[in-house]
Parts: structure tokens; C-alpha cells; sequence
């Protein structure tokens, strides 16, 4: 099949999914006759992925595969569509997230050992009802706890390929960073910077 | 906002920084004249995830080394928010006490005279300073996680009208039990923040809502009374009028009268005359 | 606002809209600090247009405003989708149906309200087709958004007289023993069924 040809039909198949698609997937769009192979399929893909370059919308590939979506850069825009903003996630969610993450396989135990503090079980629910996080196992202690552990699809969501993309753990950091909320520039005080 | 009577009776000891600027309210640890809003100074002390969160505050707002905690110090100054918190009525978790007393014992332990070899691994702090250093580091990584680009908050998918073939296509069939379960989840996730009322009445009023509109549509005007349809008998009846009501309080119809006595009729809302 | 700023927004605005959009509507998206006029954005929509000719989506202006579409010379390749899609509906698809079902007439966004994420306009689209839902009205609030109920051929496929002999609310919570066979062992099942 012609290369041109092939790109358009890649790009109108995977702007009308509505999930990301891996390259064996969308060689199942394909007869025989149409003499396409894996390698055309990933040619015709990498020449999408860059005209798509610096546009509004990308495609990007996932650890499902490839889907079309809008660029952050624009959010403040694209989200004029819904009345409600998205929900904001706790910091104690998102240290819970981050453990599991990092330290995967780890009990609910580990996590409130490191946090210092109890960790909610609604926190727990909404990261599996997310289907960010699920039980992986069990450890061989006493009550055997669960062992938590991430999804493909925390991975989808976060717009990721594998674990690996992650940024790495940080060294000890300064203050203004680790409590923005505070406004913690205590010197000099910017007065009127915040929203 | 209310006003606090009287100023908090307790000074932390170190009063020569605003220890934060909340809702753009400054708020110093606290000096003789000022009156601390007690709703800023809980969103203030309600932003620590826990005690080893509120020590990292401590230790970093004063640039203090965390391998060199002036231990002493900074246990005075998390007591007294400890009891700050407990002055302001603040939920205080159990592992803020905790905390507290392994403080006081890291003092305790570090006013007892020293022998000269002592290695470093027999510093009292080293276990805090190193729960202290592996907190820090989650701290950073919840933020940084934030930031990423994430599907449904800053990267949002296509949805594009799609041309197909007009062939058909098999029908995937489903059971009333998978329907009924997945009402069930719904009904689970809603539970959890607002309670919805689904009736077994309600469900034939729901059902007559649909009829009752249906057969407004395309019509400028139905006469109220043929509605009804006298075999479903009484019942029926009283369901047909609960139906009409409900969609009138929904304003979904009007209800239209020239005169007293005169036809009642019935038309969708916003149809044009 | 920059002229390419501009088609890339309207470009993400538009690819992620469950409906056509008008001009007028796309003014809405600005605020007057982005200085957007409808001159500005007639002339971004046609450099889009232009931009898109000859691929495998097009922008196409409707009676009711602008929308992506995939092209018409690769439907055989993207109604694959559907052949593709394991005979079996999604989660999204049977939660939504069910809220018709239960709670109609209602809107889409009353859906969404309830559910917590957007209902992709495929899915009102497939029931609609299949004859299990229809347009009953309007509700008049602003957009005036359709009112949607369930027909005849919904009951009909389920072999019941009326809605009232769906089960009631308290059956469905005792839904074990509604349906004792099922040995509700649904989980499983569950995290592998592709939403």
C-alpha cells in the first residue's frame, strides 16, 4: 500500500478509537491484500507523530499504544467544554501514588510507615477505582496484606510507555518547592503573586 | 470569618518570621497583637500530612541542616504547635503524640554524656534524620507527579464523527443481569457522595414521562385529556397525571388553558406557536 | 493572539467536541484578553481546513457548525472498529443505558453528572441505532439539551410489558440473590473488559 495512503488511514482509524492502540492491534484493520506489515505500520506512525509536531492535538504512544489527544499547552481552553474543573488530588493521594510507584510491591503498612501517618482506605479506593493501582499479591507476614502495585492504565493516564519514563527520585530539595501552598519566600514577600 | 476574643494565649518561641502568608493573611507565630483568624490558622496547620511533614517544615525554614538537627529547638518548636493544634480544636492524630514523645526521648538521650568513640550510627537522630530524608523524597515525587501531563486534566482524547460502511454489524447482546449490575455500580459511586432516591414507583412515572413527551412531539398542542388512557385504570391513571406533573416542574412542558373550563392542553416547552 | 496559537487551539477545541460547533460558540471559548474575533477565527478555521485536505480526518462545517471527521475513502478501514469489537458492550455503555433506563427522561450532562466522566456521544450514538433510546424532548436550559428515554424495541428486547417490571432499587442492591446463579465472581471479569 501506498505510504501516503497508509498514514491517512492510520490517523482516521486511531482519531475515531476510543482507546489507545497497540501496532498488533491495528495490523488487524488490515487484509491481506492490503500488504501492510508491521514495519510499514511503524514508518507511517513515526511520520504521523512528527507532522503532528507543535499542533493542538498529538500522537502519542502510550503503554496500550498510540492515541490522538489534545495538547496540554491548550487545556485552559479545551476544558471551556465542561462546567466543572477536574477534581484537584490530595497531597496524602498523591504521596500514597507516589509510594506505590516507587516502591512497588508495598503494603498499606510500608506507606504509613514512610508517610508517618495512617493512610485513609477512601484514598485506596479512589487510586483502584481509578484503575491506577491494584493488588498485585500478597505478602507472606501475618494477615497477609495486599501488595499494591500500578496499572497499565495509570500509565495510559499519565501518558507514559512503562514505568521507566517515570522522573527518577529526587535528592533533598529546598523548601520553596516542597510547600508552594505555604508561600514560604520569607524575606522579601511577593504580595500579590498568588492566584 | 470569625473573630477570635482573645489573642491565643500561647507565643511559640521564634516570632521574628511569618511563619506563612494563608489566604493572603499573614500569619506570624504569633505576635502580642495579633488576632489569628482561627480558620486561617487551620488551613495553615491542616496542610501538614503528618508529623514527620510538619518537622520538614521545621527544619527547612530555618535552613538547618537535616543531618544536623539542633534537636532540643526543634522539639520546642514542634510542641508547640502540637499544641496549637490542640488549642484550636484541630483533630490532632495520635501520630503527632508519637512523634512527640520520640522527640523528648532523642533529647533525653542526647543530654547523657557521650564516650569520645561513639560512631555516628549511634547519633539518636540517625533513625528520624533518615525517616525525615525518605519522606522528603516522596514529598517531591507526589509534586512532581502532579505536574505531569495527565489524561482527563490537561490532555483530553478525540472525538470525531466517524463515516463507516453501511454494513451490518454484529449486535453484541446483553443480559438483564449485566444491565442490573451495572446500574448497581453506578448506584455503589453515587452513594458514596450524594444519596439518589430510585423508587419502584418511580420507575413507571419515569416510563410515562417518556410516553407523555413522546406524544407531545411534533404536535403544537395535545389536549390534556387524551392522555389518559382509562384501560390502564385507576392506577394508571394517577400515574399518567404524576407524570405531567413532573415534567411541568421540570419545565419540559407547558400547560395551557384560554378560559376557565375550556380545554386544557399540553405542549413542549419552547415549540413555537 | 498568534495566528498559529489560534488554529491550534481551535484545532484541539474542535477534535475533542462531542458535537459540531459553531462560530459563535467557538467565541465563547476566549476570554477578551485572548482579543479573538470572529474574523480571527473564520480565518484559522480555513487554514485548518486547507491543513487537513487530502488526509484522513477532515474539518467540515455543517448546518450546525464546524466538526473532524474521518474521510469517507477509508470507512472500510475504520468500521473494522466494529467488526473488531468483541461482541459485548462496555461498562460505560450498560451504566449509561441504565441511567436511561431508571432515570429518564434525562440529559447527557445529567449522565455525566452522575457517573463522574463524560459520555463519548459514540455511545449515545450505538444505543440510538440500536433502537434502545430516543430523543423525547428538550429541557429548557441553556443549549437546550436533548431529553433521552427508552422505546418500545428496549422493552421488547428484554421481553417486558412495561418498566415497571424491571427489578426495583432494593432488588438491585440484593442483586446476589436476585441472580443466584451468577455466583457474582464479576470481578475478574471486569478489570479485563476494555472500557
Amino acid at each position: 500500500m501506498q505510504t501516503e495512503k497508509l498514514q491517512n488511514i492510520l490517523e482516521a482509524i486511531i482519531i475515531s478509537a476510543d482507546k489507545p492502540l497497540s501496532i498488533e492491534k491495528l495490523l488487524t484493520f488490515f487484509a491481506t491484500e492490503d500488504l501492510v506489515n508491521r514495519n510499514d505500520i511503524k514508518l507511517a506512525l513515526s511520520n504521523l507523530q512528527q507532522f503532528y509536531q507543535g499542533r493542538g492535538v498529538q500522537l502519542i504512544e502510550t503503554a496500550s499504544g498510540y492515541r490522538f489527544q489534545t495538547h496540554q499547552d491548550y487545556k485552559h481552553w479545551v476544558t471551556r467544554h465542561w462546567d466543572e474543573k477536574p477534581a484537584k488530588y490530595s497531597r496524602a493521594l498523591l504521596e500514597t501514588l507516589a509510594l506505590i510507584v516507587y516502591r512497588q510491591p508495598i503494603t498499606r503498612a510500608e506507606i504509613e510507615d514512610i508517610r508517618g501517618v495512617a493512610v485513609s482506605s477512601n484514598i485506596i479506593k479512589t487510586l483502584q477505582e481509578r484503575e491506577w493501582i491494584r493488588i498485585v499479591g500478597h505478602k507472606e507476614v501475618p494477615g497477609r496484606p495486599s501488595l499494591l502495585g500500578t496499572t497499565r492504565q495509570f500509565l495510559d493516564y499519565f501518558n507514559l510507555k512503562s514505568l521507566d519514563e517515570m522522573p527518577s527520585l529526587s535528592e533533598i530539595q529546598d523548601i520553596d518547592k516542597l510547600y508552594p501552598e505555604l508561600d514560604l519566600n520569607m524575606q522579601e514577600q511577593k504580595t500579590t503573586e498568588a492566584d | 470569618m470569625t473573630q477570635q476574643s482573645e489573642p491565643l494565649p500561647h507565643q511559640p518561641s521564634q516570632g521574628e518570621l511569618p511563619f506563612a502568608i494563608v489566604q493572603g493573611e499573614a500569619i506570624s507565630a504569633p505576635p502580642e497583637d495579633l488576632y489569628i483568624p482561627p480558620d486561617a490558622l487551620e488551613v495553615f496547620l491542616e496542610t501538614f500530612e503528618g508529623p514527620l511533614d510538619l518537622l520538614l517544615y521545621l527544619i527547612r525554614r530555618q535552613n538547618l541542616d537535616i543531618l544536623d538537627i539542633p534537636i532540643a529547638e526543634i522539639t520546642q518548636q514542634y510542641m508547640d504547635y502540637v499544641e496549637l493544634m490542640h488549642k484550636v480544636n484541630l483533630d490532632l492524630a495520635a501520630e503527632y503524640l508519637v512523634m512527640a514523645a520520640m522527640l523528648a526521648e532523642i533529647k533525653s538521650r542526647m543530654l547523657l554524656p557521650r564516650h569520645e568513640e561513639v560512631e555516628d550510627e549511634d547519633d539518636p537522630r540517625a533513625e528520624l534524620v533518615r525517616r525525615l530524608q525518605e519522606y522528603e523524597r516522596f514529598k517531591q515525587a507526589a509534586s512532581d507527579i502532579d505536574e505531569m501531563p495527565q489524561l482527563g486534566r490537561d490532555n483530553f482524547l478525540s472525538d470525531v464523527e466517524v463515516i463507516r460502511e453501511d454494513r451490518q454489524k454484529p449486535q453484541p447482546d446483553i443480559s438483564m443481569q449485566e444491565l442490573l449490575l451495572a446500574f448497581q455500580d453506578v448506584l455503589k459511586r453515587v452513594d458514596m457522595q450524594k444519596h439518589h432516591e430510585i423508587e419502584r414507583e418511580e420507575i413507571s412515572i419515569r416510563e410515562k414521562m417518556t410516553h407523555v413527551l413522546a406524544s407531545l412531539d411534533g404536535h403544537k398542542f395535545v389536549e390534556f385529556q387524551t392522555l389518559f388512557n382509562l384501560k390502564e385504570g385507576r392506577l394508571g391513571v394517577v400515574v399518567t397525571l404524576m407524570a405531567v406533573l413532573e415534567l411541568l416542574k421540570l419545565k419540559v412542558i407547558d400547560m395551557v388553558q384560554a378560559e376557565a373550563y375550556a380545554p386544557i392542553y399540553l405542549k413542549p416547552v419552547g415549540s413555537s406557536e
